[in-house]
Parts: structure tokens; C-alpha cells; sequence
């Protein structure tokens, strides 16, 4: 236990130090999400309308941007093989990086979305539901996400995260995400987004593990 | 020898055993026994599978032949330490951070962090951001990871690379005590190792046909 | 390959040593103090008791003079980190890192002030806090760039290189400026016909520019001063800092 | 010159070799162009209306995903500081990149552009404009980009900070290609994008130069 | 000696030169000159700024102090190949490959890629994916950078690391070669590297006060 304490601790300093500061991290979104009235006009009720795909497309991205920081330095640099000596097993070690990482990518983009709701014109309830779905949805996105950089670092060295595995895992996420703020049925898409967080949750550690320790080094 | 052993009567023993790497055989298949209080060296030409045998023995490269195993330990115990090439260091983190993690991510059953750093003689540069050190005082805190858990059978890939003269001595130092203590090491290195009393080390040449 | 790093007997070469720097500029910062503190009376009386209510905005308008100051502030600022870039990547000047690095946040804080009087304007005069409007957008969009360089300075963790690189970047976001604002009018016509308020400047009676041009006087000192003093922390904190590896590093070369 | 070209070359082969990378960013690019309709929901004619908008939204994040591939790799490995004992000139070096960059990035996002349109309902003319804009708006995107890659080049974690120094830098770009697709004065928009990416693409690489060789050591 | 020279006459001399990191000084302010066929190697404990000083040289780190010149040299020539701690080597590429990328940037003006190649005994291995290699391999690979482009000055970090006692062997050889064709080399190292005639190597002892 207190070896996974330890995995957390350095796990979220290294994230924290070094451009990764909760500044950084919430200025991103705010960022990509002010950049959209740009290019589709800044036309109020159309921008409230599209403003939960602009949010879920947002967390997608910087979930993918800080995918590739997940696994590949340590499987570059000899951790990984260390890690495998280690007190506690591969799956174990998965999970702590995976808690690191939604904590520090898709953490702030909620901290971050009323921010982001001012700028779109999205109303309150809109939002809250952005929230919720937020907080529903991306453990699903970091969970398949973590799938994905593990066997695209066991497979290939040094590419983007092997797209196989994203799109179709992805996708659903996505559209029941957008689906839960937008529509009137948003309950039955929350259900979803639950359901399929969980399994993620759930599966990603061991799978991940497996491809990891499967990749000779 | 007088001192008592820390650790239990292991013996590594792997019959025929043929590692390689991508489904291709690197050595002969090689049959080797090693008890507690020995040390392996492994020498031989750059390419010949040493570093491919060590990692066979951590259980990272699946063999391609033979049977290896570890008689005397209980199951579930993490037996060994591996130190390869790379020696895992995170930037961003001090000297210490470094340390302090592997001391609890492998349990904290050797000696204090400050003991171990002091040992290799990195005492003063606790706080230092870990991306500045040099290579050879990289090179001694992989090796201070070897300290502050305990762990019977070091796999020691090239210890000794960019260490200055006082430092092969560090090594020497280390693995003497090490092997005092009742553990067991098989190290790979191009440079001499010589022991206080020799009849603990044997040497094993790889790919001496080639 | 000949590099020659002996100090150059330039008049500007005597303020670039830290420490003579912070020793010769103390002196000015009580009187830079003061003077900014009597125009801030001054202004302040002047914008609330001696200058006309607008006939439709009523006592709003004293917004004004809080806020075109911040937003002429929020481009100035960037022109002085801009010309002290070109100092840290032309002339390897010491203080004009240091003077970069303490500009970036106070040009933050008055964007976002004007940003801020801007809403809180807005909000009698538009009926909302924001709107796209060409000029709104574009601080903005500063605004954005200035928190980016704070970002970056804070992701270095070797200052002294982190300046140059910096420097080069803020010297490439004084480029775009200009175009950024042109490009952000040109979307705002696009999709508005009309901006929603005019307001020409030069067209206001004399009752109104008095104040405004002594508020603007008082935050262009308020800056000056700001950013004095925050040079002579960063230079205590690069000491402290330097201080402190020599011990990590544990031999003091 | 056979320098450059030799540089060009070994770009492409690890870009190609990396195996689904180009893969990965379409399908960012599709994924995000198909999140859309449902936050949206079937409004044929509103969606066409945004598509350029989002179209160039796509681009814009898609080629976020490829800038750390850019610089880090050989700043890490140690290949940048041979690099610059090389008989070209760093501005050249990072020219060759940039342009393998765009190769790998832009070009595959303007081939699949189509079936955005598709999905986003575009008609035929439409689409025209958008391939147009796009060919004349990424090389632009792709010079601020190497820029902010260079200067996070020696940062970790700098994935999540280029992005932030980019938005603002590619504002004018979205405008003016969003501009150039729907707007009546496309042309005047075209010709500020083609003057955008001249300028850009002409100063980057000195820029880039500059701050990776005061970034490395 | 009845070799004739390759390289125009060069030297290199420092003034004064103060290297360090971060602002920091490691060394003491040095003076040194090397002149065409001669060796300068560089000895000292870990971390007293031997990687530091030949990064300086190199251009890479700026000097805090004093001087530093290359006097014969024609401004815009690159004259210098730098051989660190990381050998750059791509993976994904051929070893082949590698080698002719550094060939055509560098200028083919030495030897083939594939003599090259069989000089540092990496013949066999011309078409195996560079990720493959292993240390000593890597090692020689970066080498062989040396060969297949001419530069005057070879600046070497620990060129000996990884490397077998064959290897070793190849490094004095290449050396001497390279100095006997007027070069000039700078070497950081902790084994020894002896010379055929010892007049042409000189050694600078960093950091001995510590
Ligand atoms: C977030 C909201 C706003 C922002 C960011 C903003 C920004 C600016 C900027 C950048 C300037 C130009 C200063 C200069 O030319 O040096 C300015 C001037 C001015 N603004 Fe605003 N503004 C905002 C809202 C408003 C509102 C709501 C009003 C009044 C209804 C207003 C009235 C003025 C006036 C009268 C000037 C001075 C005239 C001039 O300089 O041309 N602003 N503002
Ligand atoms: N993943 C891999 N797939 C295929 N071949 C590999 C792989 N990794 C290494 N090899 C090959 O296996 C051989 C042995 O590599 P290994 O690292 O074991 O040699 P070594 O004895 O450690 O050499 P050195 O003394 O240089 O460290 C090398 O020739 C290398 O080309
Ligand atoms: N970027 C940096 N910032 C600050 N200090 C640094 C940096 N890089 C290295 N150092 C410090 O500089 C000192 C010298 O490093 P250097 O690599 O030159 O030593 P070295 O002589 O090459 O040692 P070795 O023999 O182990 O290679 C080290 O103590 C290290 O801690
Ligand atoms: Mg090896
Ligand atoms: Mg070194």
C-alpha cells in the first residue's frame, strides 16, 4: 500500500513540475475551447449549441496530448523493467498512472469549464451537465487511452497511440458525452457514460499490464 | 566466514538454457548454478547476449529453451535486483526523490536513503535535480537503489561503465559485502572485477566461438 | 569559433551588473511611489467629482477612466517586454531577462483589468458581461498570450537559458500582435454589422479627456513603479536561487 | 543540398515507419468532425453553415497532436547536438522538418477533408474553398507550430504548453480560412492566408533556430 | 613522420577558459593548446565537468570566462565531430541507414558506410534495425559517425564505454590513425587508452583538488 502511495506521490510530481502546473493545465482548455467562436463566428446561441462537443472534444485531445508522456519515458528509460521487480504488481502500477493521469488532464478541464461555459454562453443547467458527464465519461477516455499508449509502446517505438484501438473505444464515449449534455434523454446517456467508466476502469489496468509486460523489452 | 547470513540459502540453477532475442537464438544453451555468496562474471565480445542472459534470468525475456529456477525462495518474494544499461533516472525529481521511491516502491529493507547516497558518494548532492548528474554519478545512484532494499540476487549489468577509479572500487566494495551477507550477483562487465578472496567468483565466457 | 565573453565598456554596460543595478534604481522607488499615489488623488477626484455624467450611460461612464487606461497599459506593457527581449537576444544584457520576466505578469493584471472594467461596463451598456466585439476579442487574445509566457517562464527551470528562448517568443507574439488585432476587427465586422458602442476618442469635450489623461498618467507611473520593484525581487530570487544549487551542488566552484 | 535532401529523407522514413501515425491524426480529424452534428443535433443547414468552422477547428487540433514528435526525440537522444555540427545550418534542419511535418500532418487532414464534408453536410463548392483554404492555411499552422515545439523543446510535458502559445498565434489563421471558405469575400481572405503562411513559413525556421539552439545543451 | 598530412595545421588553445553549468563555474579557469596530431585526454573523478568542458568546446555550452579559438581554421568549415554520453541513434532506421543520414549531413568526405561499418566490426549487422543494437554495439556505431566524414578535431566522450577489449583496441586504432593524419582528438575517459608513441598524447587531471 504504501508502495502504491509512493507510485501516486512521484507520479504527480513529475506531472506537476515542469510545464505541468495546474496553470498550464487550465489554460489549455480555456484555450482550445475560446479558440472556436474564431472560426465558427461568435454567434451566442449557436456557440451554447455546440459548446458540450467543444468541451468533450477538448478533454479528448488533451487526454490524447498527454497520453504519450504516460508509459514511453519509462519504458525508455529502464523504469518499466525496474517497475516489474517491484513490490506490487504491473496491474497495481497501471492503475496508480492511470488515477495520475485523469487527476491532472481531465481534473482541470472540469475545474476549468465554467470558465469556458462564460465564454460559450452556455446556461447553467447546460453546464451542470457538462459537469456531470465530464466526470462520468473521461475516466473512460484516460482508461482506453491507457490501453492504447501501452500496446503502441510494447508494439511500436516511439509513434502516437495506436489509432486501432482509439477510434472505435473512443467514439462511444464521445457521442454519449455530447449526447448527455445536449439532448433531452441526457439520463439514459449518463447510464452510459457510467456503465462504460466503469468497465474501463475496471479492465484498462489489466489489459495495459499485460501488453506492457508481453513487450519484451 | 565469521559474519552471519542475512539472507536465506538460495541456489539459481537453469539447465540448457538458450536465450535470445526475437525468437533468435543469441547463446549455446548454457547450463549454471550459482549459490548464495557467489558471484557470476559474464564476459565476452559486445553482442553476444549477455545483457539478452541477464534480462532471461530477471524474467523480462522469455527463454527460448531450457528450465531456470530459483531454489530455497518462498513465492511470492521479489528475489532480485536488476541494474542495466539504463539506469532509471527521472529528471525533475532530486538525488533523494529518486532514491526515496525506489526505497518504498521495493520496500525500505536496506539502509537509509542518506546511508545509501553517502555510500556511493552522493552524500552532497541529495537536492540536485536527478537530470544534471553526470553520467558516472548516475551511474552511482542506480547502484544506491541496489542499498536501500534488500535483495539476495543482484543482476549487475555493466556496473562499473563510466565510473572513475574510485568507483570500480565502490563497486568492488559492494558486491564483497553483498556477497558476505550471504547474497548471490552475476554481473556482466568488460572491465576486471577482482574480489578480496577469489574462490568466490567464477567467470563465464559468452560467445567465445565467434 | 571565437567567442569573447569579456564584459563591453558600454554607458548601458554599468547597469548590468544585478546587484549595481538594484543598488543605483532604490533610490528611485519612494519618489516613483509618491508621485503615482498624488495622481491617483488627483485622478480619482477629478474622474468622480469633476467630470459630466454621460447623458445615456450616467455614472457608468467613470468606468472609463479605470479602464482605458488598463487597456492602453495592456498593449504598452507588451512593448516594453518586447524591446527588452530584443536587449536579453541582441545584447545579452543581464537586467533585460529579469526586466522581461517581472513584465509578463503585471501586463497579465492589466489586461485582465481592462478586461474586467470592460465587462463590468458592458453589462449597463449591452445588457451582457461579454461580446465578441473586435476590440474585447483581441485583449483577449493578449491577455491569452501573456498567460502562455507566464506559463513558460514558470516551466523553466534554468532561468538564464529560459530567457533567450522566451525572448524569442515574445518577440515572435510582438510580430503577430498587430495581425492578430487586424485579422480579430476583420471577423468582428464580418459577422457584426456594427460595433456595438463608438467611442472616438478624440471627440470627447475637455471635461472628460483632464481626467482621463491624469488617470492615464497614474497608471502608466503605477506601472513603472510595479515594475521596478519587481525587478529587484527577481534579482533577490535568482540569488537565492544560485545560492541554494551552489549548495545542493555542495562545492561552491 | 544533399544534406538537406538526406534530411528529408530519414524525416519521412521514421514519420512512415512510426506506422499509424498519419492513421491516428484523420482520425482525430474525422472523429472530431463527427462529434459535432450530435451536440448539434440534425440541422442540415446549420451544420453546413459551421463546417468550415469546424473543419479548420479539426485541423487546427489535429496538428497539435503531432508537434512533439517534431524536436524531442533527437533533443533527447542527442542527435540535435550533432545536428549542429552538420554542414547545414540549423534554420535549414528545421526547415526539412517542417516541411516532412507538413507532409505527415496537413497533407493526409486536406485528403481527408472530404469526408468531413460529408458529414458535415458541406456542398460541393464548399468543399472546394475548404481544400483551397486548407492547402494555403496549414503551412502556416505548421510554421507556428514547429515554433512552439522548438521553444518547449527542453521542457517536459511541454505537449500541454505549446499548445496554449499556439491558439493565439493561429487565431488569425482559423479566421481568415474559416473566412475563406463561407464568407462572400473569400478571395480577400485567401489572399491574407497565402500572405500568412509565406510569412510564417519564411521566419520560423530562423525563429525555431534560434530558440532550440539557446534552449539546448 | 612519412604519412602525409590530411588536415591543414590547426590549433586549438583556450585562455582562461571557465566552464560550467547553470551559471555555475565546475572548473578552475584552464589554458590549454592542442596542436594537429595531438591527443589531450581528460581524467578526473565523476563529475568535475570533463562532459561539461568538451560540450564547451564544442560550442554547445557557452564558456563563463576567458577565451577560446581554433587558429587555421577557414570561418565557415565545420571542423569538429562531438561524441557524447548518448550516441544518437535512431531506431526504426537500419544501422545502414543511420549511418549514411550522418554520412550525407556531415559530408561523405571519409570513408564509405560500409567500410565504416566493417571497420567497427558492425558489418553483419548493416541491415538490423538500429533499436536492436546492443550497448557496445550502439557504441560502435557512433564510432564509425567518425570515420565516414573528416573532421580535424574529434572531441570523445568516454569513447571506450560499453566496448570490449576488442574494442578498446579499436579505439587506440582509430585514434592513432586519425591523429597520424594530422587530426587533433579530445578525449574524457576513466580507462586507459595508451598510444603506439606516447609523445603525442598529453593528460589534463580535472578536479583533483576535490
Ligand atoms: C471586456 C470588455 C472590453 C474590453 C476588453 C475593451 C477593450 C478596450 C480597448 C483595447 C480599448 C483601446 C484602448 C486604446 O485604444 O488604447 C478600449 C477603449 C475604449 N473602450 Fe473598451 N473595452 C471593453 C468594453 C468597453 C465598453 C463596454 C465600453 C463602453 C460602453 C468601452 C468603451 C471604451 C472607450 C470609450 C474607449 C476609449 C476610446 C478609445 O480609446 O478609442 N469599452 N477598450
Ligand atoms: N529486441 C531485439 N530483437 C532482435 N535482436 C536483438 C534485440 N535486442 C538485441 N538484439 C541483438 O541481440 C544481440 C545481443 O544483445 P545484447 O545486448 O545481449 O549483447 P551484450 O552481450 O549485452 O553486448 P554488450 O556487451 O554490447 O552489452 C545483439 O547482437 C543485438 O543485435
Ligand atoms: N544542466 C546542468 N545544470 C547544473 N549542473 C549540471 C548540469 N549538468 C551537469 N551538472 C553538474 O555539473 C557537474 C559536471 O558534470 P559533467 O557531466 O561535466 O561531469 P563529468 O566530468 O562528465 O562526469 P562523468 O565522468 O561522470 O561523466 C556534475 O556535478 C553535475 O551535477
Ligand atoms: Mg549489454
Ligand atoms: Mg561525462
Amino acid at each position: 500500500m504504501t508502495a502504491f502511495r509512493a507510485l501516486l506521490r512521484r507520479e504527480l510530481r513529475l506531472a506537476l513540475r515542469g510545464g505541468g502546473d495546474m496553470l498550464t493545465l487550465v489554460l489549455f482548455f480555456v484555450i482550445v475551447g475560446a479558440i472556436v467562436p474564431f472560426a465558427v463566428g461568435p454567434d451566442q446561441e449557436l456557440l451554447a449549441r455546440i459548446a458540450p462537443g467543444i468541451v468533450w472534444i477538448a478533454a479528448f485531445l488533451a487526454m490524447l496530448l498527454g497520453l504519450d508522456r504516460l508509459f514511453r519515458p519509462d519504458h525508455e528509460d529502464g523504469t518499466m523493467i525496474l517497475l516489474r521487480q517491484a513490490e506490487l504488481p504491473l496491474s497495481a502500477i497501471v492503475a496508480a498512472k492511470l488515477i495520475v493521469h485523469w487527476l491532472v488532464t481531465a481534473l482541470p478541464l472540469i475545474v476549468a469549464s465554467p470558465l469556458l461555459a462564460v465564454l460559450l454562453a452556455m446556461e447553467g443547467d447546460a453546464l451542470w451537465r457538462t459537469i456531470c458527464s465530464l466526470l462520468l465519461g473521461t475516466p473512460a477516455l484516460a482508461a482506453f487511452g491507457a490501453l492504447g499508449a501501452a500496446v503502441t509502446v510494447s508494439i511500436r517505438r516511439g509513434a502516437l497511440i495506436s489509432p486501432i484501438l482509439l477510434a472505435p473505444l473512443s467514439i462511444p464515449v464521445l457521442i454519449f458525452g455530447t449526447g448527455a449534455v445536449s439532448v433531452g434523454q441526457s439520463g439514459a446517456a449518463m447510464l452510459f457514460l457510467a456503465a462504460l467508466s466503469l468497465m474501463a476502469v475496471a479492465l484498462a489496468p489489466f489489459a495495459a499490464a499485460l501488453a506492457i509486460s508481453s513487450a519484451e523489452d | 566466514m565469521t559474519q552471519r547470513h542475512l539472507f536465506p540459502p538460495l541456489t539459481l540453477c537453469a539447465e540448457a538454457l538458450q536465450c535470445g532475442r526475437g525468437g533468435m537464438a543469441l547463446t549455446a544453451p548454457l547450463s549454471l548454478t550459482v549459490e548464495s555468496g557467489q558471484c557470476l562474471l559474464l564476459r565476452g565480445p559486445n553482442g553476444t547476449g549477455k545483457t539478452t542472459l541477464l534480462l532471461t534470468l530477471a524474467g523480462i525475456v522469455p527463454p527460448l529453451e531450457g528450465k531456470l529456477a530459483i531454489k530455497g525462495r518462498d513465492e511470492d518474494a521479489r528475489v532480485l535486483h536488476y541494474c542495466g544499461h539504463r539506469n532509471a533516472i527521472k529528471p525533475r525529481l532530486t538525488v533523494a526523490e529518486n532514491l526515496d521511491f525506489w526505497a518504498e516502491v521495493n520496500g525500505p529493507s536496506g539502509t537509509s536513503v542518506d546511508e545509501a547516497l553517502g555510500e556511493v558518494g552522493l552524500g552532497h548532492l541529495a537536492e540536485l535535480d536527478a537530470g544534471y548528474l553526470s553520467a558516472g554519478q548516475g551511474r552511482r545512484l542506480a547502484l544506491a537503489r541496489l542499498l536501500v532494499s534488500q535483495r539476495p540476487l543482484w543482476l549487475l549489468d555493466e556496473p562499473t561503465a563510466a565510473l572513475d577509479v574510485e568507483g570500480h572500487a565502490l563497486v568492488t566494495r559492494l558486491l564483497d559485502r553483498h556477497l558476505s551477507l550471504g547474497g548471490m550477483a552475476i554481473a556482466a562487465t568488460h572491465d576486471a572485477i577482482t574480489l578480496p578472496d577469489s574462490d568466490r567468483v567464477r567467470t563465464l565466457f559468452l560467445g567465445v566461438g565467434r | 569559433m571565437t567567442l569573447d565573453t569579456t564584459p563591453k565598456q558600454r554607458w548601458w554596460n554599468r547597469l548590468a551588473h544585478p546587484g549595481q543595478f538594484v543598488a543605483w534604481t532604490r533610490p528611485l522607488l519612494w519618489p516613483l511611489t509618491v508621485v503615482t499615489a498624488l495622481l491617483f488623488v488627483a485622478g480619482l477626484y477629478l474622474a468622480l467629482f469633476q467630470s459630466p455624467e454621460d447623458y445615456q450611460m450616467g455614472h457608468t461612464v467613470r468606468i472609463m477612466y479605470v479602464h482605458v487606461p488598463n487597456a492602453w497599459l495592456s498593449q504598452f506593457v507588451y512593448a516594453t517586454m518586447a524591446v527588452s527581449a530584443l536587449g536579453t537576444l541582441v545584447w545579452r544584457h543581464p537586467m533585460a531577462d529579469v526586466s522581461m520576466k517581472a513584465a509578463a505578469p503585471l501586463g497579465a493584471l492589466f489586461t485582465a483589468l481592462a478586461l474586467f472594467t470592460g465587462a463590468l461596463w458592458g453589462r449597463p451598456t449591452w445588457g451582457t458581461f461579454w461580446e465578441w466585439d473586435g476590440r474585447m476579442t483581441s485583449t483577449l487574445v493578449l491577455l491569452f498570450i501573456y498567460l502562455g509566457l507566464i506559463a513558460l517562464w514558470r516551466a523553466f527551470d534554468d532561468q538564464l537559458r529560459a530567457a533567450r528562448v522566451i525572448a524569442v517568443f515574445t518577440l515572435v507574439g510582438a510580430v503577430n500582435i498587430p495581425i492578430i488585432k487586424f485579422s480579430v476587427d476583420w471577423w468582428s465586422t464580418l459577422h457584426q454589422p456594427a460595433s456595438v458602442f463608438r467611442a472616438d476618442g478624440p471627440r470627447m469635450p475637455g471635461s472628460i479627456l483632464l481626467p482621463l489623461f491624469v488617470m492615464f498618467f497614474a497608471f502608466t507611473f503605477l506601472f513603472i513603479t510595479l515594475q521596478l520593484k519587481a525587478m529587484h525581487t527577481e534579482v533577490k530570487r535568482r540569488r537565492v536561487m544560485g545560492l541554494q544549487r551552489r549548495l545542493a551542488q555542495g562545492n561552491a566552484a
